[in-house]
Parts: structure tokens; C-alpha cells; sequence
């Protein structure tokens, strides 16, 4: 059995096969600054979790070029469903930090009303980042109804299922991937392959060569493509975008990456990743891949990374005191959105619980770790 | 106005439903050209197009997945089942996702759509044919639950499903789909989903049902009235959210009650109906308040007329709690 | 995409390509028998569902030579974990047909004991016949795990997963190929191609390039074989036998062929099988390809048929009759089997329905018409 | 004997029944070099090897279904769900397949094995990592649920589960993973699947508990009596099959009931005790039956501590039933 091809677009030593890019250098820097920024989400968010300020994050160091390289590739218009380490796709958008830090405090002002545990956001504007569940691959078939609907009204949008490895082993794998096939629904399926689902390796996920050549099983187009290379990355999504909207279905993309930390603040990884691996992918750093790139180009330079970073992590630090300073959610909250409209039975739960609170004083919040 | 069955008072639904709104879209197992394995989705293709009603590849986890996401994006699903039996693949999408996406989103994604599936006994189809799944949902926050016993309701509360804002799941009594025939009003109309519908007035005995077992407990009712005893029958129809103050008021007007249902007793429906009476107005019982349901065992096949409910066993509960 | 290449061994005319078939003639024609053995049991269980003895039963026309194929490479140390379709399995390893009519009757000596819709099937000898379940693969994940158990114990045995094109939707099917692969289980993926699943047809079923190919998103071999070839599924299944036999793991393999009556009972195909694609397989019937072939190898004369079909008939008809006659299972075989002892809960339970059971007299059956 | 928490009488439970039969296989996502996200399985895999003690892939599905077949066959799995909200994919395999394989077979096939996963809230986990699913299960003929509360207890119900012939679920309390500590035997033992136990004696009220919520039920009861008035604790320990003469004997003792659990109430676990008073001894009761319970809504992320029953609201039940 061949595996496909491993597309790349930016050689290891910065320079890239195609000329036209179609991205001003505006936009370059774009992306660029948004890597950093999740860069620097993901360092403030280690601080937060190991000081107790927050139960649990997501690290994304090494997959940042898989998911900005997507998310370029997309209009504001599609809609993304997206999986728990897509910061850099909400990022890349526009949605903003503060936003994002709301939800990791699960506090008042998180758009989740602080209702899930960090990580799964919801966002609507400027993009639909639909709210991401704990069950992995549910939302895989989910975005084959969604562009179910794009596809009956005629619209051109598409919409994108992000999910991993462990992903491609669930049954909305197996049952979006055959309906989007036999609707030819306008959806990309992006399986971006790290290498691990928690602690288990990609050959004890599949005995399959790789992810893309899944897409045999459903008569779709697959393409393997080189995840520490943004354009490489973008350049896929964007032709399967374009194919989706053309009404010719969807594709499989596997992004190959590597998850370079742990799978959240809650595990320790050297129980289970040989260090060779990880010296090995190192070398492979998405960032350092594109910094290559963008300097070939004249638009790089160590400072410019410091500057960024620095820029970055200030407003990401604004954003966390400004998150960590807003009041909890309020009691209601329990109760509302259960249904559109309060019924009568949850109306007398959350009297009695409000009674409850008021008698005995607010209890304060359990800070018990999360443990994954 | 026609003269229906449940069958064809569904149908009758989803035909007005569609008619109405080209955002209602109905797919399925068998939906399409077949008509449904009973005949439920008959000549909807042929109307409204296979665009409209179609046939799926055999996933219950891809109908309810596939409808979470319509719904998501402004379409109104109508999904179909082919048996209650068979929702189990999609339970995940069904409780993790439907029942949770509008709480887990604050608000932000919500997920109006119908499941409709037939369920219950009667037609010797065995462990997997038979089942009465409610309580299962029932235990969902986030769901509705609706059980119509009348084709009026039938369509009326089908019609209520398709316009709520919120995930509803439809189960239709498929003993009763053809057992029984009614007047059903022409083109649109609801029935609310809150409310219960008293079958049958009476001051000695408040007996609860829903479903198939409505008739069953009617029936009861009447051999009851011949010995005297006047039973209060309510069909609870619309199972979660349930009103509750009916379901007291309907308690206390006699303080003995017998609750019916073909579902296995342990934590089934049932059990919530008793414990609301036990804990809210207890001192108004005056009588055990006693369950007919199936048994605590799969569905059987062969001798499916001794494990479902019947009017001798409804009777000899209502006789129970009459002479305590 | 170009799928596997259709083996065939019987030609259209009956003449084989090998030489060697690995059968005597007395095998061969015990697999000529057990076909019409199946026909003989459809038209029997046909007659008695019309006349109302009994609520269902599921037609075999067209898939005799897969199922008497495949059974005919296994050993009788093999696990079978079949589809509700597959009689000729059953027959050929010598299941009795009296032990399966007293399944469609559902009566007391019913080895399921009257709980279980007609055609759901359980015997453990002489060959394990797994129990029948109405949900669409499940088993098939549950044969990888018996499977798995014989591996462990460094048994030679295998485990054949049977299941129509509808079944590969199913959850089961990528569970069960994905853990096989990972696992290299000994098992035997055999997916009858009917063109149908119900109303269904294969084109709204999966977008793929048949059934065989999607055997590469699981990493296993694939073989697409002619199902109307009874040589030919025998000859793929045992060789996916082997390699199982030996260590190598799983093999998928479609079976094309075709149901030529309803699904069932209760199913009317012509308001969804096109006429003409009924004509084009009538002239590919599995039962005549084969007569064909023994009649090259003068085996075969139309008196035979005859014969055989007619003892068959005699053979179904004493079996129907002594079914006909066996009582209904006993009261407590509702309550038995739920747990290995009956607990109190239950007892209380049959207690009860003995009393009433006692004081109206047992109600008759009813005789409501099973749909599909 | 050894001083050990929750978690570690859980590990030595695995590592006692895999040293004593070969058979026992344990597996599931990430059980193995990692040892499980809350190290119920640390040291197996090097204790026993990779073919005892492995991860699978990610499907619920597929961990369920493939412990079937291993059962059918004559090993005796041991599968571990990660967190109890993620085992609605093997939905279908539990309640459909290994809850009905001996009954649909006559018999002549059995599925004897263990789905063990963490359950409950307490940890900050929001809708997906906190939720009590028990009554899903608890309505399925064919199943045993099992839920220990103490050390002791979770060594001796899951050898016993392991040892049992009937496919069991078995739902730990997360949030007393670490938080108990308890004396264990070393060794094998088992406590008896069918009885309860008794956790603290008292006349006045009866509290009906399980899992997480029997130390929160033992406070609630050490507060009640300094006020006068004594509890009789219950941990029901075995939920499926419930002994329910032991239930009925200790609501009579005094007449007066609480039942107490984290999940939803609407049609929860405690309306069947409710219902089984209500049915069986109501002559009995002296008061409403009150259910303390998570509330009927998904389980929150920031509030949980209020959403879950704690001490204060367990005593608020306690003082009204006893003063009623
Ligand atoms: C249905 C389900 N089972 C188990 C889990 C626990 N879990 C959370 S993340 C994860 C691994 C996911 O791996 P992968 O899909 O490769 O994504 P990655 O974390 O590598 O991005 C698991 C097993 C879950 N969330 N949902
Ligand atoms: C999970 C599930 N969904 C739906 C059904 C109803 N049903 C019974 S048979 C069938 C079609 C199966 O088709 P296929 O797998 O091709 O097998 P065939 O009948 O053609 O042999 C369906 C949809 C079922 N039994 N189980
Ligand atoms: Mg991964
Ligand atoms: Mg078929």
C-alpha cells in the first residue's frame, strides 16, 4: 500500500516551490504573529494552571502552523468545527484573547457561561467557531449536517472539522466522513496527526499507512501534507475549500505534526514519549520553519520575534487579569439555557438553590485539579 | 377534519410540516422511495423531492450527527429511527450533544430538530422490536420527550416538536399506529408540550399512562366503572418536562394512583411519577401507589402478551388501591 | 481509484479455472445441497409466514453460494458471528433444520427459547453459531474480540464477521476493522455486497469504489470476490482463513452479489429494486452457476435438483410440522437467563405473572404482523 | 492489611484478580505505559505484560464491543472508560449486546466481565468529566451496577464483579479517589454484589446513598445528631440488582426517608427508591420522601459546588423530614 505524497510548500531551510502565495506579506506576518500568540496563550496558560488560577489547559507548541495554515485557507463566512487545541484557528480569526481567557476562568463574561471546563469555547463572531465538546469526533459528522444546509441553499461556504489521530478512530469519523461522501457535502476534514491521543501512539490508533488513505474508504480525495508547514498546510485546505464549494464534496487532509508537550497541564509525558522522538521533531519546529521562510523573504529578524512575543504576551497578560478579575457566573446560570424557556420544575430547583445560597452565604469554589 | 389513524395522522404532519416551512427536511433509514418501514414517510419524495426526503446510509450516530448540524445551521430536521431499538448508536449525539449543545454554548448554538421513532410492544418483534426506551431520555436535561396516544395528538404534538426551539424526541406508540382512528383537524395546528390530557374523569382512582398503554388503561377503566370504581385517567403525553402540577393535582383529586407503562419498572418512567407523589404530596395517599410496567427482563417474543401490561393487570391494580 | 479486481473461479458457462479445487465430490455436492436446502427453508418459511404460522422470515434467493462458500473454508473449531441472512452457514455445518424451525416458531424447544424474533439464530454446536442480535454490526467488533481471545491462548482458530453492505455504516464495522488491524486478530471480515440494505442501495450507502477497498483505511488486505461464485468465496476465505490462521492478521472481504427477493416478509421490493437490475441478476443465480459446473464434471443432472430439493422440502416440512406442534416456551423463560440466578426482584416479578397467568387462564398469543 | 486510598485498593483490586487468573485482561485509552489519567492502572502493564494490560484506540465502541468477544470466548476483560461520560459510543453494546446476550441465547452464551470507569463530579470537570450515569444503566435488565464508597469496598465489589458471571458496570467515585483512606485487606476477598451497607445506625431518618455522596451523607448525619436527631446511613452499594428488602427494612425502621445522589433528578436513581417505598411500605411513612440530587440541568464548570449535594443541603432534608 503507498501512502500519498507528503505535500510541503517551504523547504527545511526556508525556501518555498511556488511563487505566488497568494498572501501579502501583511498577511504573512499575520499568521506569524498569530503562532506567537498562541505561543505565548499557551505559556501564560501554564503559569495560570501551575499557580492555581485555572483548572487545566491545552498546550499547542508544534501543531501552531497546522492550525493557522488552516485557518487562513478560510473565509469568515465557513464555519469551523473545531477541536480543543485550535487556539490559533480562533486566533488566527480574530477572536479575541480576552475572549478566550474568559472561558479558561469559566467566569461571567465566558461566553460558555462557565458551564465547561477550559478550552472549550464557542464563539459566533467574527467567525462561526462552534462550541467545542469534551467527546471526541462527535462534531466531525456535525459539520457534514452543517454543510448539509450550506449545500441546500446554495451557498458557497464550507465548513471545516478539525479533529486528531485519536479523532479518525471514533464514529463520527466513520459516519461524517460516509455521509459527506455520499451527500458530497462542502466539508474539509482536517485530521491533524501529532502523533498521539493522550499517551498512545499513532500505530496502536490504526494499523492504516498514515490517515490521508482513509479517505479511499469513503471515495473521497485524501491529501497528506506536511503540518509544521503553514503554506503548506494552508495550500491544501484551500483546494479542498475549493473543490467543497465547487459541489464536488469533501476531502481528507492529513496534517502531519507533532504534539511537542504534554497532552494538557493534567500529564506528563516522558511517561510515554521517547525523548529521541521529541529531539527528533524538534528540529521540526513549525515556528522556526516559517521564521526560515519569512526571512528568505527580508521580513524576519530575531528582534521581530521578541517584539511579538513580547507584545503578545502583554495583551495576553491584560487579558488574564482582566478574565481573573471578573466575578463568577451567576446561580442562574445553572439553570438557564437548559431549555429556550425556563420549565416549571427548574424554575423551583434553582429557587430552592438560591435559598439555599442565601441562607448559608456563597460557598467558595473547590479548587481540586483537573486530572486531564 | 379526517378520520385517521396514527399512522396516517404522522404522516399527515410531516406533510403540513413541510408544506409550510421548506426549511423541514425528513431522512431516515428506508424513508425515501419505500415510504418508511410503516408506512409513515409514504409519498413525501414524491411531494417535496428527494432533496427533501431521503434515505441515509444505515447510521443512527450519522441521521442524529448529520441533523445536530442542520439544525445548527438553520434547517429543521426531522429524523426518523426505523425502530426505538436502533437509537442506541446514537445515544452520544443524542445526550452529549442535542440535549447539551444550547447550555454548553451559553446560548450561542442551539439544535431545534425531531427525532421521531416508533417504540413499544405488540407486533411479536422480540427483544429488539419492542422496546420502550423513554426512561433513557427522560434522564436528559436539555431534551423533551413526547409520547402521543391519539392521532390528533399524533400530529398536533409532531407539529409542536418541529416548531420548538429545542431538541425533541418523538415516540410513536406502534402498537397503536394503525389500532386506532380519529378526527384530525386539516392543515395546521399544535398541541402544547407541557400539558397532560385527561382521558377519562373520575373521583375513586387517578391512573397514569401514556402511549400505548392509554387505551389499555381506558379499557381498564371502563371494567373498573362496572365494579363501581370511577378512575381519573391522564395521559401524561408530553413526558420531559413533564407538568408536574397536573400530575400532582391529578394525584391529590383521588390520593390513589396506579402508574402504566410497558417499559421495565426499575428507574423507568414510572418511578419518577410515584417519587414526585411520595415527596410533594404524600399526605394525600391513601394507598400504596402501585406500578404496572413490564418486567425487569428484556422484551421477550413469544409470550410478549404476558410481559406487557394488559387491562387485567391495570385492573387488579386499580381494585388494589381502591379497597386499601 | 480502481478497486480490486473481481475474482471469479466458476465461469458463466461452469467450466473452472483451477485445477485443484481442494474438494471431493462428495463436499462438492453437500455445498449443492445445503443451496438447495436454503431455498427449500425460504419457500417453506415463506408459505407459513402468508399462511400466518409464523411472523417473519428473511429470503435467501441469490446469496446461497456466498454463505455455502464461506461456511464450507471454515473448520468446525471456527467462530461464526453471522447476519440474520445467513441460513446456509447454519445448514451446511449441519446445524439441524428442525433446531432452526423451532426458532421461527419461537417455541419451547427454541435453542433461544422463544425470545427472539424468527431468524435470530443461536447454536454452539456443532460449530459456534453466535448468537443472532438485530442491531446492524455489533457483532463485528465482537468477533475481533473472540478472535483476540483465541490469539492469546495460541489457538489456530478463526472468527468470520458476516454482515451486508448496510453493515459497513455501522459503528461495529469500524471498530471491529480498526481494533482487528491494530491487533492482527485471526478474523474473516465478510461483507455481503446484496446491493441493498433494505430499501437502500449501495450508492446511498457509501461513496467508495465498492466495499473491498475500504479494507486499506484499516491497513489489511482486501479481496473483492464474486459472490455468486460458491468456488470462488470459498477459495477467498480460505485464504484469508490462513493468513489469519497464521498470525497475519484480518482480511475484508465483499462478496458481490444480490438478493433477488425482499428483505424480508414484510418487504415489498418492487416499490424500490428496478426491474431491470432484478433480470440482469436472475441470469447470474448463484444455484445455476454452480448446477453448471457440476455438470462439467457429470455430477449433475436436472433430476438431481429434483431430488435433492424434494427431500429438502420433505426434510423442512417434518421440521416445520414438529415445530408447529412444540408448545410455547414455559411461563419463567421469561424470567430465567436475565442473570445467571434469578434475583429476588425478578422472582417477586414471575411470581406475579404466575398468579395472574393462574387466575384468568393464559391469554392467547397474539398474532399482530411483523413489519420489517 | 495496608492503609490505602480509593484509587490504590482499585489498582490492587486489578493486580490481585490479574495475579490470580490469567484470564483477567485489562484494557482501555491510555492504560497502559501511562497507567490510566488517574493511575488505576499503574504497574500492570510491567507487572503483566503488554498482552494484559494495553491501550486501544479511541473508540468506547470498540473497547466495549471487543470485551465482549473476549468474554464470549473465555477471558474475563476488564475494560476501563476513561471518564463515565465518554461511554455513551459503547451505549449500544452495553444495554443492546452484554445486558441481553445470556437472555437472547437461552443461555447458551454469557458475557461475564467488567466495564469499570470514573463517575461524579467534584473536580472541576463541567458537563464532560463529572457526570453520574448510573440510572442509564440501572434501567437495563441484564446489567449489574456496582459503586463503592469506601477502600474496603472498592477492592471487594470489583473482585467480586470480576469473579461474577454477568457483565458488570462499575462506577467509581472520582472525587473519593484520593480523598479516603481505609484499611484493605491484602490479598483476595469479595463483598457480596446483593447487600448494603450499613454505614451509621439511627432511629429517626433514613438516608439512602451511594458513591461520593456517602461521606457527605455521614457529615450530614454527625451534624443532624448533635441537633437530636440520628440518622440511619444506607450505602446502597450494589444499585442493580438492589436488594430491596434491605432497602424496604431500613425506610421502615424509622419512617422517614432522604435518598441522596449527585446525578440529575428527573427520573434518577433515587425515584426508584422513592417508588419502591412509596409502592411497598407507605403505610410506613411519617414523611414526604425527599430526594436531595443534582439539579435537572447539564452538570456546570464554575458552580459545581453548587450544583452538587453537599452536607448543608443533605442536612436542610434531614431536619425536614424529621421535623415534619
Ligand atoms: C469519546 C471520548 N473518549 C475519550 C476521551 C478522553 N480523551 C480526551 S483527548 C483524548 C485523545 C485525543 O487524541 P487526538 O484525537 O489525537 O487529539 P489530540 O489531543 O492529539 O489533539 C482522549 C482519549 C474523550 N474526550 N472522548
Ligand atoms: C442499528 C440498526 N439500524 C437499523 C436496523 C434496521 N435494519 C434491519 S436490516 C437493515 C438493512 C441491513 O442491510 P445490509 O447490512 O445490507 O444486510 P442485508 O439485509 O442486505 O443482508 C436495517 C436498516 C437495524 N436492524 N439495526
Ligand atoms: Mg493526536
Ligand atoms: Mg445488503
Amino acid at each position: 500500500m503507498t501512502p500519498a505524497e507528503l505535500r510541503t510548500v517551504i523547504e527545511p531551510d526556508g525556501r518555498v516551490k511556488v511563487r505566488d502565495l497568494g498572501l501579502s506579506d501583511a498577511e504573512l506576518l499575520h499568521c506569524y504573529r498569530t503562532m506567537l500568540r498562541v505561543r505565548a496563550f499557551d505559556d501564560t496558560c501554564l503559569k495560570l494552571q501551575r499557580s492555581g488560577r485555572i483548572g487545566f489547559s491545552i498546550p499547542n507548541k508544534g501543531v501552531e502552523a497546522t492550525q493557522v495554515g488552516a485557518a487562513s485557507a478560510l473565509k469568515k463566512t465557513d464555519w469551523i468545527f473545531p477541536s480543543y487545541r485550535d487556539f490559533g484557528m480562533a486566533l488566527y480569526h480574530g477572536i479575541p484573547a480576552v475572549a478566550m481567557m474568559h472561558n479558561m476562568f469559566g467566569n461571567a463574561e465566558d461566553s460558555a457561561k462557565g458551564r465547561q471546563m477550559p478550552v472549550h469555547f464557542s464563539f459566533t463572531e467574527p467567525i462561526k467557531f462552534v462550541s467545542i465538546s469534551s467527546p471526541i469526533g462527535t462534531h466531525i459528522i456535525q459539520a457534514v449536517g452543517a454543510a448539509h444546509a450550506m449545500k441546500l441553499r446554495g451557498e458557497k461556504h464550507i465548513a471545516l472539522a478539525s479533529f486528531g489521530d485519536g479523532g479518525t478512530s471514533s464514529l463520527g469519523f466513520h459516519s461524517g466522513l460516509n455521509f459527506a461522501a455520499v451527500w458530497k457535502s462542502p466539508v474539509v476534514f482536517l485530521c491533524q496527526n501529532n502523533q498521539y491521543a493522550i499517551s498512545c501512539p499513532v500505530e496502536k490508533q490504526t494499523a492504516s499507512d498514515g490517515f490521508a488513505i482513509k479517505a479511499k474508504a469513503y471515495g473521497m480525495p485524501g491529501i497528506l501534507v506536511d503540518g509544521n508547514d503553514l503554506l503548506a498546510v494552508r495550500e491544501a485546505v484551500l483546494e479542498a475549500a475549493e473543490y467543497a464549494r465547487k459541489g464536488k464534496g469533501p476531502t481528507l487532509i492529513e496534517a502531519k505534526t507533532f504534539r511537542m508537550g504534554g497532552h494538557s497541564t493534567s500529564d506528563d509525558p516522558t511517561r510515554y514519549v521517547p525523548k529521541e522522538l521529541v529531539a527528533e521533531w524538534e528540529k521540526k519546529d513549525p515556528l522556526l520553519r516559517f521564521e526560515k521562510f519569512l526571512g528568505k523573504r527580508k521580513l524576519w529578524s530575531e528582534k521581530m520575534r521578541t517584539q511579538y512575543y513580547d507584545e503578545a504576551m502583554a495583551e495576553i497578560d491584560v487579558a488574564a487579569k482582566e478574565a481573573a478579575a471578573t466575578a463568577k457566573p451567576a446561580l442562574e446560570t445553572i439553570f438557564s439555557d437548559v431549555y429556550a424557556t425556563v420549565p416549571a420544575h427548574l424554575r423551583r430547583q434553582g429557587q430552592q438553590a438560591f435559598e439555599v445560597a442565601a441562607r448559608h452565604g456563597e460557598a467558595e469554589a473547590g479548587d481540586g485539579k483537573f486530572p486531564l | 377534519m379526517a378520520n385517521l389513524t396514527l399512522i396516517q395522522a404522522v404522516n399527515d404532519g410531516l406533510r403540513t410540516a413541510m408544506r409550510d416551512d421548506k426549511n423541514v427536511l425528513v431522512f431516515g433509514e428506508d424513508v425515501g422511495p419505500k415510504g418508511g418501514v410503516f408506512l409513515a414517510t409514504e409519498g413525501l419524495t414524491k411531494e417535496f423531492g428527494e432533496e427533501r426526503c431521503f434515505d441515509t446510509p444505515l447510521s443512527e450516530d450519522g441521521i442524529v450527527g448529520a441533523a445536530i448540524g442542520m439544525a445548527l445551521n438553520g434547517l429543521k430536521p426531522v429524523a426518523e429511527i426505523q425502530f426505538q431499538d436502533f437509537i442506541f448508536p446514537a445515544f452520544d449525539q443524542i445526550v452529549s450533544e442535542a440535549a447539551k449543545f444550547r447550555y454548553r454554548s451559553g446560548g450561542q448554538y442551539t439544535v431545534p430538530m425531531v427525532i421521531r421513532t416508533p417504540y413499544g410492544g405488540g407486533i411479536r418483534g422480540g427483544l429488539y422490536h419492542s422496546q420502550s426506551g423513554e426512561a433513557y431520555f427522560c434522564h436528559t436535561p436539555g431534551l423533551k420527550v413526547v409520547i402521543p396516544s391519539t392521532p390528533h395528538d399524533a400530529k398536533g404534538l409532531l407539529l409542536a416538536a418541529i416548531n420548538d426551539p429545542d431538541p425533541v424526541l418523538f415516540l410513536e406508540p406502534k402498537a397503536l399506529y394503525r389500532a386506532v382512528k380519529g378526527e384530525v383537524p386539516e392543515g395546521k395546528y399544535t398541541v402544547d408540550l407541557s400539558t397532560l390530557r385527561t382521558v377519562r374523569e373520575g373521583a375513586n382512582v387517578t391512573v397514569f399512562c401514556y402511549g400505548a398503554m392509554v387505551p389499555v388503561c381506558q379499557k381498564a377503566a371502563d371494567k373498573a366503572a362496572e365494579k363501581g370504581v370511577e378512575c381519573l385517567v391522564v395521559d401524561l403525553r408530553t413526558l420531559l418536562p413533564l407538568d408536574e402540577e397536573g400530575v400532582l393535582d391529578a394525584a391529590k383529586r383521588t390520593g390513589r394512583v396506579v402508574v402504566v407503562h410497558e417499559a421495565p419498572r426499575f428507574c423507568g418512567y414510572g418511578g419518577e411519577i410515584s417519587a414526585l407523589i411520595a415527596e410533594n404530596c404524600i399526605e394525600y395517599m391513601e394507598a400504596p401507589i402501585v406500578r404496572v410496567t413490564g418486567f425487569d427482563t428484556p422484551f421477550p417474543n413469544t409470550l410478549e402478551h404476558h410481559y406487557m401490561p394488559d387491562e387485567r393487570r391495570v385492573l387488579d391494580a386499580i381494585e388494589r388501591v381502591a379497597s386499601w
